[in-house]
């Protein structure tokens, strides 16, 4: 489904990716976890190109990122992408935050767009926020609103950067929730988080990133329960 | 230029008798406007009249931005080589004016050293820079100098003969008069942009109009006495 | 004194400059529109030239804003009526020249407001749009845009003031704007007080209530 | 065409404007530097009134800020040097009159300086100074003021070259500055292009690198 | 040590606090848990008077902050605040941070402040950090120096509102760890906090506010693992 080959990427004199290799099979769930600043974000961010490569390649259903005749709105649309900071669209409500894309995007019209919104939100638990607008949501919310707005699109593959971490806690179970739901459903994930609990739960595999490299890949249980990098180690007695 | 052309005439801002805003009906009159108007009918042409403060009136005659340009307009060598005069008009010449209480300024001779005031860009501001050592002060509106001479901050006034008098006897009277001599004579024109058509034209009319009494009416209207 | 101000207060000027500073303000307030009106198709131009990856484009745009910027719109306007038309023989009217120089001069602002508005949108909100699909002109379109303008309106209105109050040097270039004619109306009456006053309160009859109207939206789009 | 240019290039009047240039945009800056200076003063009294928590304060410095912002600044100085002088009889000197126009203008717009860059340091900060057991005056002086005036430099700059070219507009009171020279040097050799051409690179020489400067400045603090 | 008596805030229309009743003892830790909004800040807030109280009655050390007699800043001096975003001085280097207080409060001599300032570097592990200024430092590093500043004025009791809700997970471990110093050498504190481990390790006693109002407080087993109201238990089934 997803083939990273050495990827590198560079923010000017400053390399963040120093040789990715990674592949995620379709229905996996992936979860990335590591310290602040090891590249977990701009790993996540080179997959949909919101970054440019610096070097390497990364292949998404058979289709190479750095081929010059790719369609990159076409691929992006394919891949969903839920972000820390939600990132909906203040100015539209939760509904037009949601048919924005597929009328946009896939020239669906007005009322099939309408349908589709009402059922992710449906899906998502906020069947009565339709009309109303992201302000007054809570951050739980918002971001359940930003994974329909993802879905809508029918992406082949959802990123999630954070999903959890700009919310309060006692918020943070409804979104895991929705997760959940996604991963049993069979959708293909990759998930940068905070949240051990969830990696544990729901991760096939989980990949320890640090200093720009992946240190340490394996199931949940190889990665939390026997680490065997120091770096994973001693990570992980900080944050369990 | 002939039919009924527009012709964009500037004229001064404020220049009494010769033009000034009337502030009940908000239009400008005085002798220039009333000269230019019958001109203008003579010679066929309607009149788009443009009020500007007295040195954009020369920058506009130098560049051609005016077809004519009426203000009371000393005829001097150097705007001559610029730009085109009419034959002259009107015969006037600078004068000093001094608060009413005035005891130490009898003429031109006793204002080295001390401030005095003008309008920028008239004959008057070449005078005084070329005949005396006084500290200059030049205002874009001679009446602010007028006033300026009143509120004591400048010590003489130079201008304009008729000017002056009909400012002291409408606004000023008992608190500013003149002293001394004529210092100059002078001789007002039309102004024109070099080589232009109208020129000719104007000074037939200016001619008809002294020849018939024309001249001598609006003359009297603006002065009280015929020429 | 006190006689003074009971002479003041019965002065007839205050009655007399009604009529000029009603047709002046007229003249004034179209200058501003229309100047303002254009400026903004200019500024936003500029603006997004601003914000182009193209150097000739940015380098172009940047020159003009920081020529403008640069110098007082009374040079602007000097230049524009007089040197311009001597150099080139393009004879503007005065209104027209007005009209322009506030457009230029407002034009180069509002193209920093512009360019400012669409850089105050959080990044994340492009890379939401990017990332459903859209591209990126949709994305200005749609997401940008909407959000980047509603931020625009208190420093386009602020814009608005200084170009009002910059119409009054149009006095020099015989513009019959409000402070020529009440300056006209002062030299012919010789009396500086009362035309004054009412000159000063003819601009704050328009914008007091124009910073208020702009300081109540700014608090409305805070919240 | 191409003559032309050769002309235009070989004027004499580029290097006899010189000498005025030299002469009007020292007195420019004088006059801007002693305004604005005096406009701090003031504008920082403003500011500081306009936090207060006392009406009359507060009030009296608002209609200040108000009056002044929103009216032209070449009416205030028609207003200061005309009408006051002629009603109550205070004559300032021209470049007085100048120096006051600036600083009484420019204290307005400083004023909403201090405001802004006290209210935008966070508030954050002044508990903290309280809770270490500071006064509400030492915390100003030594948590509030230092942070503030930092973010005000950039403002400050920034008037500072608002009012270098507000000074244009003192020909009308007869002020010799540059822009006042440069009008007479037109008048009297009717020549428009070189002039006024010259007379914009002497404002752009000042607010070219100020600018600059001020931007360099900014992102610094940024950072 | 401190006395809450019916304390009431109100902001305009917004009754915050309705009617607080507590009591903390000298070198007793209480930790404050409650979802977002109940008041908890506001509640430490009035302690330290950075808030004006409504009504009701707060008594620290025997002096009423409500006297119109009291010295508010010499009180301040000696109620000791950490803030969830630190609010260090960006301006004055992390030991002119810890020495401003004593000097200028205290008129401690510079010489004496600063050894005060090397001691309680020192004792938060930043020996190091004393002339860097807070932008170079980690929101870990950045909360210790706010402790120590707090420290500085050697106050009688500490409040602390979410100090470590704003950092990296990985960097929490090491606030906690001054914190519990802290309470070892029986400082008296007061602890709005979302990490439940440290209060059922640190806490003498836990308070769980909800809507303004203390709704259960008890020791940390008892709230805990036997909460008896139905709001804590909610609460606690969402965050743990
Ligand atoms: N646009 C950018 N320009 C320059 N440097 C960047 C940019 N984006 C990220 N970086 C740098 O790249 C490095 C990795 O950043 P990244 O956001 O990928 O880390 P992360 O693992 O997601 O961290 P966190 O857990 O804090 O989100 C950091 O040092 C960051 O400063
Ligand atoms: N200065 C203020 N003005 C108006 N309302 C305020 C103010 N400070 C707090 N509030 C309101 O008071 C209520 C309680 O706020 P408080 O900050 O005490 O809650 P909290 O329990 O600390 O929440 P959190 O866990 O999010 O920090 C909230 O509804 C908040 O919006
Ligand atoms: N309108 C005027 O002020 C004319 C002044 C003077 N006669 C000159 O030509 O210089
Ligand atoms: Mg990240
Ligand atoms: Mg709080």
């Amino acid at each position: 489904m997803i083939k990273v080959t050495d990827l590198h990427k560079s923010f000017g004199d400053l390399e963040v990716l120093k040789g990715i290799n990674a592949e995620v099979q379709e229905k996996e769930v992936v979860c990335v976890i590591g310290p602040s600043g090891s590249g977990k974000s701009t790993f996540l961010r080179c997959i949909n190109r919101l970054e440019d490569i610096t070097s390497g390649e990364v292949v998404i259903d058979g289709e190479s990122l750095t081929d010059p005749k790719l369609n990159i709105n076409k691929l992006r649309s394919q891949v969903g992408m839920v972000f820390q900071h939600f990132n909906l669209f203040p100015h539209k409500t939760v509904r037009e935050n949601i048919t924005l894309g597929p009328i946009k995007v896939k020239d669906m019209n007005q009322e099939e767009a309408n349908k589709l919104a009402t059922q992710l939100l449906e899906k998502v638990g906020l069947s009565d926020k339709a009309d109303v607008y992201p302000a007054s949501l809570s951050g739980g919310q918002k971001q359940r609103v930003a994974i329909a707005r993802a879905l809508a699109m029918s992406p082949k593959v959802m990123l999630f950067d954070e999903p959890t971490s700009a919310l309060d806690p006692e918020l943070v179970g409804d979104v895991l929730e929705v997760m959940k739901d996604l991963a049993k459903e069979g959708m293909t994930m990759i998930v940068v988080t905070h949240e051990m609990g969830f990696a544990r739960e729901m991760g096939d595999r989980v990949i320890f990133m640090d200093e720009g490299k992946i240190m340490e890949e394996g199931t949940p249980s190889e990665i939390f329960d026997n680490p065997q990098n120091p770096r994973t180690q001693t990570f992980l007695s900080k944050v369990l | 230029a002939c039919g009924d052309d527009e012709v964009t005439v500037a004229t001064d801002t404020n220049y009494v008798p010769f033009e000034f805003m009337n502030t009940e009906t908000g239009e400008m009159e005085g002798f220039d406007i009333d000269l230019i108007y019958e001109i203008a009918d003579r010679v066929g042409f309607e009149i788009n009249l443009e009020v500007v403060e007295f040195d954009g009136i020369l920058a506009g005659m130098e560049t051609g931005r005016y077809d004519i340009g009426i203000a009371g307009m000393t005829i001097t060598e150097d705007r001559a080589k610029v730009f085109d005069f009419s034959d002259p008009y009107y015969d006037a010449g600078l004068v000093l004016a001094v608060r009413a209480d005035e005891e130490e300024i009898q003429s031109i001779d006793d204002v080295d050293g001390r401030p005095v005031a003008t309008r920028a860009a008239t004959t008057s501001e070449d005078y005084l820079v070329e005949n005396t050592d006084a500290e200059v002060r030049l205002f874009p509106d001679i009446v602010n100098a007028y006033q300026d001479l009143i509120a004591g901050r400048v010590d003489a006034v130079i201008y304009d003969v008729p000017n002056v008098l009909y400012y002291i006897e409408t606004e000023a009277l008992g608190e500013m008069k003149t002293v001394g001599d004529l210092l100059t004579g002078e001789q007002y024109g039309i102004a024109f942009p070099a080589d232009s058509e109208l020129r000719a034209q104007v000074n037939e009319a200016l001619a008809e109009m002294k020849e018939d009494g024309t001249y001598g009416d609006i003359y009297e209207k603006w002065f009280g006495e015929r020429p | 004194m006190f006689d003074g101000l009971i002479d003041l207060i019965n002065s007839p000027h205050w009655g007399n400059t009604l009529p000029f500073i009603r047709r002046g303000l007229a003249l004034t307030l179209y200058i501003t529109f229309v100047g303002v009106f254009f400026g903004f198709i200019i500024g936003a131009l500029a603006g997004f030239a601003r914000l182009s990856k193209n150097k000739i484009i940015y380098g172009v745009a940047t020159v003009y804003i920081e020529l403008i910027r640069g110098t007082p719109i009374l040079v602007q306007a000097l230049f524009l009526y007089f040197a311009i038309s001597q150099s080139f023989g393009i004879n503007f009217q005065a209104v027209t020249a007005g009209i322009i120089a506030i457009a230029v001069n407002a034009g180069a602002y509002i193209a920093e407001i512009v360019r400012g508005g669409v850089e105050s949108i959080d990044k994340g909100q492009k890379e939401a749009g990017r990332s459903i699909g859209l591209s990126s002109s949709q994305t200005m379109r749609y997401i940008i845009w909407p959000q980047a303008f509603k931020r625009m309106i208190p420093p386009l209105g602020n814009q608005f003031i200084i170009s009002l109050k910059d119409t009054s040097i149009f006095a020099i270039i015989s513009v019959g704007e409000v402070t020529f004619l009440l300056r006209q109306y002062v030299s012919s009456t010789a009396v500086t007080f009362e035309p004054y006053v009412m000159l000063s309160l003819a601009y704050l009859v328009i914008t007091i209530p124009a910073m208020l109207i702009l300081r109540a939206i700014e608090r409305r789009l805070d919240v």
